[in-house]
Parts: structure tokens; C-alpha cells; sequence
């Protein structure tokens, strides 16, 4: 049934439906409604785990490390600053093939401090293994839990789910919660073959040295490879199950026939697509491309969504300190692999909380200015905040 | 000089955004008043940090850096190493919550410890995470009320005890240790002075009530804080090289309930069979940590009502400006 | 623009979370209770602070503005100032009335007088009746201020009931008189044995006059009745009035007394008639209407009237008291007393609150007395005044002391001298006059966190070792250093003395401490409320801020 | 009022919320969204971002709407502002981007001054109204009241039933509480001539 939800809520009921076993987590603006929540539902009794409370990010992440090699299903979010502490028990987590799930409430990392959202804090974890899914709704979110964990646990790999700070995690809006007994039917009971059990006594994190290092890398990199049509069977399997599907890997949006495509990861894409029906609206072929997996990277299937484009826009909550736009250097490469040779226009912006609203997206898709020689990228310029009232009348 | 930096610096000063009756930023004020602005502070990440240094303003009027949660003593350590490599005396002192000093800092700070860095570190101890909205850490109380300890079908509140850190660090055998509150003034005057004459790492925790996840008035912050010590829930103690050197004697012992009461936090242990268990508990507490230092018949003249009293600078009843003497204006 | 790496210190300043307040505190002096219970309205808490600092004159100059008799007060004064002392709820109250007498003995002692206090001449010329304590406290401010008065008194000395009727013990004739004698000598004219309607009519009051104050006190006994005969029966030896007897004492006439006698009345005056007969060796027994004191008794409303010290002192001296008992009949054998007949009081007083007690039949009881004084109350005398004492303020006649008004305590009389003699002048200059002493703003206990104050023990003047041996003082004065002592006991209730618990408290630096002061900085004071809690002698209110439509409460953690 | 036929008008208004941490202020946006939501409309609320620090300034926002909601931007042009607390007006530029003809839902017994006809003001004593029926002077469901009679954007009943299940948790005597609270605020409705539509 749909209700008005926040999307922290959501996010802790759907959590809860996948009976996990194990919550640990440290609170951190703006993680912790989700926590709390959790929390509210083991003092309740409403959900059968143990709730513990790290010491820190990096004992939280260690906790649920040490809860998935012994069998059971965890959970754990963070965000920021939290999830840079994290990140050695994160490499730690995806290296050791241990199939745990997490949020990230994407917020900005320090200095300077910041508790607002961009995408800042996960994409500095992009190397490390796990699999990243950004979700546009509290819809989205919640669903993407449940199928994180058949994700996860069917490819051995971590996967970590990154909802925008705020402008989901503590946004009201209906969301549908599946029940128990269909959320049972989708997601099996976690089996874990190599949990640490003196039955079987098995040795796990052993050290490695050079002639079989790059063996691990490389399994794992194929393991990524393989989780791609994963994610997207998933997908097409909940929509069958549950009457809804999120894109797998990328979520195409009025696509047919668009010459400009603007191409983005997160809560940021409603807008985006806002701006897109205003936009053929008036005439323009316009269209949307969603990224909700950015690890594994789809690269393929980009290209073939963007095989017609004649102008991609990718507008992005990140910085690559010293290269750029994160995604769109990706993209470029892929395209690049694919022998597609249309540019691709790099805009940053949000960064810190800043509002990327429908008026600087379509500002973004009007500026025809060239870029600078050499710039790989531009900054999405500035909402302008009315100070006095304006005297647009009420419809 | 500005009048209303005329009878002390205010190193903290006015303009920060702490909560209305915020205790941490009634401690802090008094605590860096109290070392001056000739002093470099460190400052854990936390509410202090965050309500001071809004937006490009800043509420220090002394240098003062942040860098993460977990790592204040370990800056601290290297802002004295370069003080000391360059010849210099400039005290340095780490302000750090709860948080910051009994869980995710608390690796740091023993290091600091260990190695004898010359630093005072100022826990300003609100017993929860207050920033994040209120969430249980490792010295909230047993029993509270947190949006991570919530009391339910199942649980009446933090299921664990509050940390004994005071121990913990004085376990280190470091110069000086010493658990203050806001609301004995007089006697945490003393132990930051005490502190700053001595070499070495110094360790100050100070119990800072916080209305919002106290939930009490915000009025109350003082009154709560001098009950936490009158009832033996938190024990003013020093310790040198990890032996009790004094405490501050109750003059009177007070029942926990008149502690727990004004504070929302505890509000649900009343009324309830499972909860008066808790309240017991609560007691028994106090009762045990009363018996540990002695806090009924310590040798001490410093007790909870001498430490009270407020000093009486100038002469009272400037009534005769009361618009009761008439004479006043006949007589001209 | 490049956002700043370093931020410049302070610059939080520039951010006004005053802004955020929804109560403001306000630095407001309060009322205490000593003052508000003090029927002369005197303003204790401004010369005990003067006197903490020894300034002993200007202490007794502040006293004084209101009640010129400090030494004579503070002797017979009930002091209902210490009864209301907030300090009783620490330890026990200031001991006041001590106070008041060691600045009053202080001043006559050294001779101060109150001629530098004297104001402009004025022309109004003033006649005040009654040379008591309403009489001379209204001559004592209308001449400071420069108006001249002429008392009249039917007596041969001054004083009224001060002079007549406390006796020696509690106030030796020289003190009184040596405080009558600085009051006089702001050139007051004093006519003495000049009764109005014989000596002086009341025409001629009327035509010399520009107003008149009647204060002619109570000397009259309230009429008593027992065995159907009135008290008009003054050839009987065996019975008599207080008032008759205090008189005849303070007099120095020969009273032969039996053994045993009875007192019957539950008032401050049986008392004193009581001890009285205790020096001069005889065996008392008081018949009291109402209960003992004590707290279920006063929320009864039957608590006997007389002062609980007074009660002590004269049970320590051997008086013996009954209560709930009244008198059924005399009973004699042949024109000698032999004792009276007494019963269960059962109500005390009837449904419009007066005085008529109903004994019970089947509870009497014999106690044995030669002599039976009736303390029952005393009321004024008009005869001569018919005319005057039915004229009213606008016809430039006042009215005061005992003789009206229920309380016939000395420093009512003397506080109802005082709003006489500013009536009295308002009316001369033509201004309106609104007495409000009593409608400030009150502080008790419950707004002063008491655990700020040390507690002290009380300082007491020291008890004479013979108190029976005649009529000699019975307490003695404070020494120096307990008085200095005593007054830093005061706590100062609603004003402030700079303790700084304000300034250290607040959590957003917004109390400004300056050396006259301090001052809140409502720039950033955000309502929080902790300098109010926390100020000892509740000095700081909790107002509604101005800009805010209503306060909002910060008590629970909302959802 | 009729589900189906309300959620048939299209229609997309945005409202705004201020007040000071600790008044309730999120809460009264987070029940106007679900009534909407009770309505059949499509409905969003969120806070101002940032942390809440008790006392400080807080604003929070609702979108409705007859169509489904993407974007998850703050509100910058409201079609109503609704202050809990009249002290604000000193210091925050309250009405900044509000629609001509916008409605203020303020509580103050008196209008500030609000002479401007480019608005509507709806002034009542919230906070003595919450104080009569919650014993704090909680201003939040006594102003949604007034918001819900002066636009007809939605249905007391739907408000009533939202304070219901929000508050469940909180025991039933604190819903009855809020539900007369709410219920008397609806009986202020505007002198104006017209409602919103």
C-alpha cells in the first residue's frame, strides 16, 4: 500500500523486510533517521536483529564485516566523512568477496565541513569494489534495497545503495512498501557457503603476494562484469514481481528521436526530466538518461543509448580535484571505445547542498557558449533566489 | 576595547548558534575564558565546532582548528611537536564532545597520552551524540533515552553503562585528570587552573547538560548538572598519575529521582513496572560510585554547598534606587 | 569570489541570534517580604546592605526615612519582617528588629540627629492630635520637609501607649524619650495636657490650621462583662482592665497583689500584663480565647494573636497559659476574689469573623486568682473629637494611628503617620497621592535558589541573667561585629549584588558585565532563561519578548 | 469531499513553513502532505536542510499535486507561507518569493502591518489556541487548521485523519488534543472575499 513516507523510513522498512540479522552503524548527519528507525524497530520488537551501536564508522563497517564471514545478512549506512573512515574495511569487505549492503546518504566530504548532499563522499569509493546504485526517489531507494541484497548476494559482491542527503533522506513523498511475504518471495534466505563455521573451518583474509595479487583483482573485476546483466534481471524480475522497475543499469527517458541527451546520476534527475517535458514541450528534442548503476560501469550500454545523440550534456555532483567531471570522463572513454564521437558537455554543480533546480538544468541546456579551449568541464551556474516577493500570481 | 570584552576575553564569543541554554557552550565559555586567547585550541568534530564556525563566521577570537571526528589529540600532538621544535611555550588544548573522546577519538587521545604530548584536552561531555539529533554513544547512561537507544516493547533505553573514561584515562598514570561541571564554577575554575601549571597531558572531562537531548528546560541546564553531582550520578574527582588525589564531597546526599525527573530522557521509566527496575538500578549506581570515592566522608572541606556559594562582590539591596522612596524626589 | 581559508575571529558577532528569543530577561528589583510585611513600609534591605558595609549612619539615615524610632521599634516591634524573611527557609531569619535597635542605640548613642535631612520652610501650617507613634511619625515627615506642626496631647508627656502602657523591661522610658527628643527637635511644637474640646476647641484647630491629623490612639479598655455586670464596676479591687494596670505600673503606683492571678486575654497586651506580674512576684495565669501557635492552628485561623516571642518568653519566665478556655463567671466569696470559673472554648469566632466565643456547658473549671485583669482590647476616645472625627480628608481632616484600623501594632501606627503626613502634603500641593508600597512586585523563597547563600547562624542579643529581678532590659544589644555580621545575612531577595552568576552562566555571552553592573545584550541573548534560574535573590524576570506573539516551550523533545 | 473527483483538478501548489526549532515546524508540513496525500493527490514535505538547533529558524515545504512529483528542489515561489512565529518577522525575509495573492497564515492576534494587497493575511493566536488544547503553546495544528479552511487544498477531514495516524504512536489523547486544536483553527477563515482554488 502507498504511504507518505520519509525517505529515511522507507529506507528502514524496506531494510527490515529483507531480515537482516545485523545492524551496525555510527550516526552521522544526514544517515541517521535511518538508523534511528532501525533502532525504533528492534526496541519494538517489529524486527528480529541485533542493533549495535560502533564506536565509530570504521568499527560499524568492521561489525558488519565480521556479521556477513559469519553467515549472517547485515546492514549498515553511512555518509561523508563517515564513509571515508570506512574505507579501508570497505576495500576490506569487497576484496574478502563478502556480500554485504549499505546506504550511502550522499552528503559533501571536509574541509570545510558540510552536511549537504553531492556525490562527493561515494564517488571516492568507486575503486573499491563495491557495486554503487544512485536512486532519484524514496520509491526507488527502498526498492533498491531489496534487490541490493539478491544483488549482493549472488554475486559476492558488496553493493551499496547512495540516496541523495536531505533532498531524499528527509523528504516526505508515497512510497509503496511491498509485504513481507512478497519481499520473502523475491529475496531467499541469505546462505553464505564460506561463513566461518568450525564445521567446515575455512581461512578467510589470507595474505597474498605478487604471482596471485593481481589474480584477485582481476576476479573481481569479472565478477563485476558478470553482475551487469545480474542487476538488470533483478530489476526486470521485481518489476514482475512488484509492478515497478528502475532502469537496471540506466533508465532512458523520452530518449526516442532526442538529439541532446542530459545524462546524471541521483535524486537530481526528477528535475531533469521536468525540464525535459517542458523542453519538447516547446519543441526541443530533448531526452534523459539516467545512470543508476555507476559501478559496474556500464559502459556498452551507453554507448548504445547514446549512439544518436547529437549533443550530451552530463551534469554531475562530483569533482575529480585536478581532472574534472567524474562520470563524463568515464563516458567518454566508453563512447570513445565504442568509436562514438560526439562530444560530451561536462557540468559539475550541487556541489554542498547547492540546488540544482529546473531552472539552472534548463540554463545548463541553453548555454551554447563553447567551453573554453582545453576546459573538459564547466560549473553549472546559479539559482537565482527571489528576495523579494515575486509577483507571479497564483494559478 | 569593546565594553563587552571589558572583565574577560571571550574567547567564545556571542553570535554562535548553539541551542538556546546549550551547557557545552556555557563550558566552553568558561573553560577558554579561563585559559585565554594566548593558546591554540583544537576542536573535534561535534555540536562546538559546528555551531561556532557557521558559514564563513566564527565564534573564536583565538587560533582554533578543526579537521575530523576521530583525530583532534593526534592534531594536537603535531601543533605542539612544532611549538616545541620552534622554541615555543603556547598551550595547546584539544575540545572534544563525548563522541569525540570515549568512542571514535578515543585511539588518538590515548595516544596523545601516551607519549606525553603537553596538551589539555577538554571532553565536554553531553552523553550522546547531540549534533546528529541525539543518538546513544558509549557514555550515555544507562537506562536514557536516544534515538538509537529508544526505549520500546523490548527495551527501556540504553541497555549498557556509561563508560567509566575518567578511568580509563587516568589508567594512562598521566599528571592530572579531573571530572568538573558547569555548575560548580568555582571548583572548575580551579582544576583548568590547576591543569594549565601542570606539564604534560591533561585531561579535563566536563559534564555539559544539553536541552534538547536531556530534554529539559532550557533553563535547567545548571540546576541539572549540580543534580547529576548532588545525587553521586557524577562524581567530581581528581586523579594524578592515575591516583584519586580529591574529590568534591556531597554535602548532601540527593535521590537520583530529583536528577531524573525535570530531563524527558528518563521520562519513560516512570510509571512503569520495568522502568521503577531502571530507577533502582539508577540509584544503586549512584550509591556504588558514592561508596567508591568516598563522596559521603571524604576528608575534604570542599563540598557541594561550599562550592555553591556565590561570591558576594558588592553590597546588596541598591533599593534606595527603588521608586519607593518618595523622599528621594521631596527631599531635592 | 574566493571564499576566506581563515575566518576572522569574532566575526560570529555579526550574526544577532537575539533574533531566536522568544522570552527576554529583565534586571527588575523586587519588593522583599521583610519590606512588604513592615507596617512602617520600612526599606530593610537598602540599610542592612548600607549596614554590611558599616556604614552605620547612612544605615540608620535610610532607616529612618521611614520610621524615626529604630531604637524604641526595634524592642517592641513583633517584627513580622523576620516572620516573612525568606532567610527562614535557609537557616532562620535576619534578625531584623536587633539590627533596627543597634543603629537606633547607635544613633542615640552618638548623638546623630535629623536636622540635615530638614527641608524648604512651607507655609501650610499642620496640628497633629496624639503625641504617639502615628502623631509624631506624621509631625517627623511633614517637618523634614519644612512644614510647621504643633502637636496636641491630653498627657503630660509624649509617647502615647509607648510611654503608657510597654513596660520597662521592654523599653526603658530613656530611650523612647531620647528618640521623641530628635523627632522634636526638627522644631516641632509640642503642647502638652492640651486635650481637644477643653483646652483647645475644635474651631479654633480648624481656623489655625491648614490641616489636622487626629492620631489619639486607643486609651480606652474595651467594655467586658461577666456575671451580667459591666466593667463600669471600678470599685472592685479584683478586677481591672490591662490597659488600667499597665498604666498604673508605668506610673509607679503602689499596686498591692495577690498570689495568684489571672490574665485573661490571648493578646500581645496580656502578655506583657503577665510578665509584668511575674517581676513584681506574683503567680499568673493567662486565659487565652484561641489555640497555641503553630501551623495547623494559623491555617485555622485560631491562632492566639499574641507574638510567638512574647508567648516563649513569657512561658520561660513561669506565666502560665490555658487555652481554648474562656470565663463563665468571677467567683467570689464576699467582695474578694476567689478565682474564676472557666469552659471549652469551642468556636472562637462566629461566621462574620467576630470575636464571640461559645463555651461548652459540662467543661468548667476553677483557677484560683485574687485578682482578675481583662486584656481584651482597648479602644479610642472621640469625646471632644464628635465633630472632627467625622470630617474627611477633603475637608482637610485626617485620621490614623490606633485609634482606626484594625492592627494596633507601634509600626502601624508609626507607617500610618507616614501616608498621613504624604497625603497630608499632596493635598497641600495639590497633587494626587497613590500609596503603593505595598503592590510591588514580591520575591519569595520559591524564586531564589537558596543554595547559593552559606548558611550563617543567627546573631541574638545577649539574654540578661536576672530577667526577673525587676524591670530591667531583658536583651541586651547586639555586640559590633555580630551586627556587621548580621546584616551580610540578608539575602538581598529581588536585588541584585553583583554575585555574577549571570555573567558566568550565559551560554551566549550576552550578559555584560560593567562596573556598575551588568547589562543583557539583547543582540544575542537567545531567551534561554538559565541567568533567571540561576540568579540567587531572583533579581532577573522572564518577560515575553516584545516581538514574539507568544512564548514556546522548550520542555520536550519533539516528535 | 470526493477523492476521486479532487485528484481530477489539476492542480500544483507549494507552500512553506516557518518557525524555530522545537515548535513543531516540520511535523505541521510533514501532516499538510499527508493529508494531501489522504486526498489523492500526490504530495512531498521536507525541511529546510540543515541541522535544527532549538530555537534557531527552521523552515520547512510542501509541494501538492494532481500529477506525480519529480523534482526534489527546495520551494522558492510559494503559494503560501504559513509563520508560527510572529518574532521571525524581525529578522527573516519571510515572504520572500511568494505569489501575488498568496496567503500568510500568521500567528499573531494582531496583523503586523501587513497592509500589502498583493496578499492575504490570516492572523490568529495559534500558540494560545495549542495552549488551551495541548497545554504547550504549540502553534502547528491550530495554523493548519486555518491554512486547510482558507485554500480548500485540503480536506479537515483528511487533516484529521493524517493527526491520527502521525500521532498514533503518542497515545490517543495527544490526537484528540491536536484534532481540537486543528479544529478550531479551521474556524478561522479569512474575511476575503473568495477562496483559493
Amino acid at each position: 500500500m502507498k504511504k507518505l513516507l520519509e525517505g529515511s523510513q522507507a529506507v528502514a522498512e524496506a531494510v527490515s523486510l529483507c531480515r537482516p540479522q545485523v545492524v551496525a552503524a555510527y550516526p552521522i548527519t544526514p544517515q541517521t533517521h535511518i538508523i534511528e528507525r532501525l533502532a525504533q524497530q528492534v526496541a519494538n520488537g517489529e524486527l528480529e536483529a541485533e542493533f549495535i551501536n560502533a564506536e565509530s564508522e570504521f568499527g560499524a563497517a568492521s561489525i558488519v564485516l565480521g556479521a556477513v564471514a559469519a553467515g549472517a545478512r547485515a546492514f549498515t549506512a553511512t555518509a561523508s566523512q563517515g564513509l571515508l573512515l570506512m574505507t579501508e574495511v570497505l576495500y576490506n569487505i569487497a576484496g574478502l568477496r563478502l556480500p554485504v549492503v549499505m546506504v550511502c546518504a550522499n552528503r559533501a566530504v571536509g574541509a570545510p565541513i558540510n552536511i549537504f548532499s553531492d556525490h562527493q563522499d561515494s564517488m571516492a569509493l568507486r575503486d573499491s569494489g563495491w557495486i554503487q546504485l544512485y536512486v532519484e526517489s524514496n520509491q526507488e531507494a527502498a526498492d533498491s534495497m531489496i534487490q541490493a541484497y539478491r544483488i549482493a548476494e549472488a554475486c559476492e559482491l558488496p553493493v551499496m545503495v547512495c540516496m541523495d542527503g536531505f533532498f531524499l533522506t528527509h523528504t516526505f513523498e508515497p512510497v509503496d512498501l511491498p509485504i513481507q511475504a512478497a519481499v520473502d518471495d523475491f529475496l531467499p534466505p541469505f546462505h553464505f557457503a564460506r561463513a566461518l563455521d568450525p564445521s567446515r573451518p575455512m581461512t578467510l583474509g589470507g595474505a597474498s603476494e605478487a604471482d596471485n595479487y593481481q589474480e584477485y583483482r582481476s576476479a573481481q573485476q569479472a565478477a563485476m562484469e558478470d553482475a551487469q546483466p545480474v542487476i538488470e534481471a533483478f530489476d526486470a524480475e521485481f518489476d514482475d514481481q512488484f509492478g515497478r522497475a528502475h532502469g537496471g543499469l540506466l533508465q532512458a527517458y523520452r530518449l526516442d528521436e532526442a538529439q541532446t541527451v542530459l545524462l546524471g546520476m541521483g535524486s537530481l534527475m526528477g528535475a531533469v526530466r521536468d525540464v525535459v517535458d517542458k523542453l519538447r514541450d516547446q519543441g526541443q528534442a530533448v531526452g534523459a538518461l539516467r545512470l543508476r548503476c555507476f559501478r559496474p560501469f556500464p559502459a556498452q550500454a551507453l554507448a548504445q543509448y547514446l549512439s544518436g545523440a547529437q549533443r550530451i550534456i552530463v551534469l554531475e555532483k562530483a569533482i575529480s580535484i585536478g581532472a574534472g567531471g567524474i562520470v563524463a570522463a568515464e563516458l567518454r572513454a566508453a563512447l570513445h571505445q565504442a568509436g562514438i564521437m560526439t562530444p560530451v558537455e561536462s557540468v559539475i554543480g550541487g556541489l554542498g547542498g547547492r540546488d540544482l533546480t529546473p531552472e539552472v538544468i534548463e540554463a545548463v541546456f541553453q548555454e551554447t557558449t563553447q567551453d573554453e579551449a582545453g576546459a573538459t568541464f564547466r560549473f553549472a551556474p546559479d539559482h537565482v533566489t527571489p528576495d523579494e516577493p515575486v509577483r507571479e500570481d497564483c494559478s | 576595547m569593546d565594553k563587552r570584552d571589558t572583565f574577560r576575553h571571550n574567547v567564545l564569543t556571542s553570535g554562535h548558534r548553539a541551542c538556546s541554554g546549550c551547557g557545552e557552550a556555557m563550558a566552553a565559555r568558561m573553560v577558554t575564558d579561563l585559559i585565554g586567547p594566548d593558546a591554540i585550541y583544537i576542536n573535534a568534530t561535534g555540536c562546538l565546532q559546528v555551531f561556532t564556525t557557521h558559514n564563513q563566521q566564527s565564534a573564536w577570537q583565538a587560533p582554533w582548528i578543526h579537521s575530523v571526528f576521530a583525530n583532534a589529540a593526534a592534531v594536537a600532538s603535531g601543533v605542539e611537536a612544532a611549538l616545541r621544535a620552534k622554541g615555543k611555550d603556547t598551550p595547546v588544548v584539544v575540545q572534544a564532545g563525548d563522541g569525540g573522546t570515549f568512542d571514535i577519538g578515543l585511539q588518538c587521545l590515548s595516544g596523545m597520552i601516551e607519549r606525553g604530548h603537553d596538551v589539555l584536552f577538554v571532553c565536554y561531555d553531553n552523553e550522546a551524540y547531540m549534533n546528529t539529533g541525539v543518538q546513544r554513544s558509549s557514555s550515555t547512561p544507562h537506562a536514557v533515552r536516544t534515538t538509537t537507544s529508544p526505549p520500546g516493547r523490548l527495551s527501556q533505553g540504553k541497555h549498557h553503562l556509561k563508560k567509566d573514561v575518567i578511568s580509563i584515562i587516568a589508567a594512562h598514570h598521566m599528571p592530572y585528570a579531573a571530572t568538573a561541571t558547569i555548575a560548580y564554577f568555582p571548583d572548575l575554575k580551579a582544576k583548568v587552573e590547576k591543569a594549565m601549571r601542570i606539564q604534560g597531558p591533561r585531561f579535563l572531562q566536563i559534564l555539559s547538560p544539553c536541552p534538547l537531548g536531556w530534554a529539559h528546560d532550557s533553563a535547567l541546564s545548571v540546576t541539572v548538572s549540580r543534580l547529576a553531582v548532588e545525587t553521586g550520578l557524577f562524581p567530581l574527582v581528581e586523579l594524578e598519575h592515575g591516583e584519586l588525589i580529591g574529590v568534591m564531597r556531597l554535602a548532601e546526599q540527593k535521590p537520583v529521582e530529583e536528577y531524573l525527573r525535570p530531563q524527558g530522557r528518563f521520562k519513560h521509566l516512570f510509571g512503569t513496572k520495568t522502568g521503577a527496575v531502571e530507577l533502582r538500578h539508577l540509584q544503586a549506581l549512584a550509591d556504588a560510585r558514592i561508596r567508591r570515592y568516598g563522596l559521603l566522608d571524604a576528608d575534604t572541606q570542599w563540598d557541594t554547598a561550599r562550592a555553591m556559594q556565590s561570591a558576594r562582590h558588592g553590597r546588596g539591596g541598591y533599593a534606595s534606587s527603588m521608586p519607593a522612596s518618595e523622599e528621594v524626589k521631596n527631599d531635592a | 569570489m574566493m571564499p576566506k581559508l581563515d575566518i576572522e575571529p569574532g566575526s560570529s558577532n555579526a550574526y544577532h541570534t537575539g533574533d531566536w528569543r522568544t522570552r527576554q530577561p529583565v534586571y527588575r528589583n523586587k519588593w522583599p517580604p521583610c519590606s512588604q510585611t513592615c507596617p512602617a513600609s520600612e526599606d530593610i534591605q537598602a540599610w542592612l546592605a548600607l549596614a554590611t558595609e558599616r556604614q552605620w549612619q547612612a544605615a540608620w539615615r535610610k532607616l529612618t526615612e521611614r520610621n524615626p524610632f529604630p531604637a524604641t521599634m526595634g524592642r517592641i516591634c513583633y517584627h513580622a519582617c523576620e516572620s516573612a524573611c525568606n532567610r527562614k527557609h535557609l537557616d532562620s531569619a535576619v534578625n531584623i528588629h536587633a539590627m533596627e535597635r543597634y543603629l537606633g542605640d547607635m544613633a542615640i548613642l552618638r548623638g546623630w540627629d535629623h536636622k540635615s535631612s530638614r527641608g524648604t520652610p512651607q507655609a501650610q501650617r499642620v496640628a497633629i492630635v496624639g503625641a504617639g507613634p502615628a502623631g509624631l511619625s506624621c509631625a517627623f515627615q511633614l517637618a523634614r520637609r519644612g512644614y510647621p506642626v504643633t502637636i496636641f496631647d491630653a498627657q503630660a508627656a509624649p509617647g502615647g501607649t509607648l510611654n503608657s502602657a510597654i513596660p520597662d523591661y521592654r523599653l526603658p522610658k530613656s530611650v523612647l524619650a531620647k528618640e521623641i527628643d530628635a523627632i522634636l527637635a526638627l522644631g516641632i511644637e509640642l503642647r502638652l495636657n492640651s486635650r481637644v474640646g477643653k483646652e483647645i476647641s475644635e474651631d479654633d484647630l480648624r481656623d489655625e490650621f491648614d490641616a489636622v491629623f487626629l492620631a489619639i490612639g486607643t486609651q480606652q479598655p474595651r467594655p467586658y462583662q461577666y456575671d451580667n455586670r459591666p466593667n463600669g464596676d471600678k470599685s472592685s479591687h479584683s478586677v481591672m482592665s490591662g490597659l488600667e494596670f499597665l498604666h498604673r505600673l508605668n506610673r509607679g503606683e503602689p499596686m498591692p497583689l495577690p498570689k495568684h492571678i489571672a490574665v485573661v486575654g490571648g493578646g500581645n497586651t496580656a502578655i506583657d500584663v503577665a510578665r509584668c506580674i511575674r517581676r513584681l512576684g506574683a503567680e499568673v495565669t493567662v486565659i487565652c480565647a484561641q489555640d497555641s501557635h503553630g501551623n495547623h492552628h494559623r491555617e485555622l485561623g485560631t491562632e492566639m494573636p499574641a507574638s510567638l516571642q512574647e508567648v516563649i518568653e513569657a512561658e520561660t519566665e513561669g506565666v502560665q497559659l490555658i487555652y481554648r478556655a474562656g470565663v463563665r463567671r468571677l467567683v467570689r466569696s464576699g467582695e474578694h476574689l476567689s478565682g474564676i470559673e472557666i469552659a471549652h472554648v469551642d468556636q472562637v469566632y462566629d461566621r462574620h469573623g467576630n470575636f464571640n466565643p461559645v463555651l461548652f456547658d459540662g467543661t468548667e473549671e476553677f483557677v484560683p486568682a485574687g485578682l482578675a485583669i481583662f486584656a481584651i482590647g482597648q479602644e479610642a476616645d472621640w469625646q471632644g473629637l464628635e465633630r472632627l472625627s467625622q470630617a474627611t480628608e477633603s475637608d482637610g481632616v485626617w485620621l490614623g494611628g490606633d485609634a482606626v484600623g484594625k492592627s494596633k501594632l507601634a509600626a502601624t501606627a508609626v507607617g500610618s503617620g507616614y501616608q498621613a503626613a504624604m497625603s497630608i502634603m499632596a493635598r497641600l500641593k495639590g497633587e494626587p497621592f497613590v500609596f503603593d508600597a505595598h503592590k510591588k512586585a514580591q520575591i519569595t523563597f520559591r524564586q531564589m535558589p537558596l543554595h547559593y547563600y552559606p548558611k550563617q547562624p543567627r546573631h541574638e542579643g545577649e539574654i540578661s541573667e536576672q530577667r526577673l529581678d525587676g524591670f530591667k532590659e531583658v536583651v541586651k544589644g547586639l555586640a559590633d561585629d555580630d551586627a556587621a555580621r548580621e546584616a551580610k545575612r540578608c539575602l538581598s531577595c529581588g536585588v541584585c549584588f553583583r554575585c555574577d552568576n549571570c555573567w558566568h552562566f550565559c551560554p551566549d555571552a550576552a550578559v555584560i558585565k560593567t562596573t556598575a553592573g551588568y547589562e543583557i545584550d539583547y543582540d544575542y541573548c537567545k531567551g534561554c532563561g538559565i541567568c533567571a534560574q540561576e540568579c540567587p535573590c531572583g533579581h532577573i524576570d522572564m518577560d515575553l519578548d516584545p516581538a514574539s506573539a507568544r512564548t514556546y516551550s522548550a520542555q520536550v523533545l519533539d516528535p | 469531499m470526493d477523492k476521486k473527483g479532487k485528484s481530477n483538478m489539476p492542480i500544483f501548489k507549494e507552500i512553506r513553513f516557518h518557525g524555530r526549532g522545537g515548535q513543531g515546524t516540520v511535523s505541521a508540513a510533514a501532516l499538510m502532505a499527508l493529508a494531501a496525500f489522504e486526498d489523492g493527490f500526490e504530495s512531498q514535505a521536507f525541511p529546510k536542510f540543515g541541522s535544527e538547533r532549538r530555537g534557531a529558524p527552521v523552515e520547512a515545504y510542501v509541494r501538492i499535486s494532481s500529477t506525480i512529483i519529480r523534482a526534489h528542489n527546495q520551494v522558492y515561489t510559494p503559494d503560501a507561507v504559513v509563520i508560527q512565529d510572529v518574532g521571525l518577522l524581525r529578522s527573516e525575509p519571510l515572504l520572500r518569493g511568494l505569489k501575488r495573492g498568496g496567503l500568510i497564515v500568521l500567528n499573531s492576534e494582531q496583523n503586523p502591518g501587513g497592509e500589502d494587497d498583493n496578499f492575504r493575511w490570516i492572523c490568529l493566536p495559534a500558540s494560545q489556541i495549542g495552549e488551551h488544547h495541548l497545554g504547550r503553546p504549540l502553534p502547528n495544528t491550530v495554523l493548519l487548521g486555518a491554512l486547510a479552511a482558507n485554500t480548500e487544498w485540503v480536506s479537515l477531514s483528511a487533516l484529521e485523519q493524517a493527526v491520527t495516524n502521525h500521532l498514533a504512536s503518542k497515545g490517543e489523547t495527544l490526537v484528540k488534543a491536536n484534532i481540537d486544536a486543528l479544529r478550531e483553527g479551521y474556524g478561522f477563515i479569512t474575511q476575503a472575499e473568495e477562496v483559493m482554488a
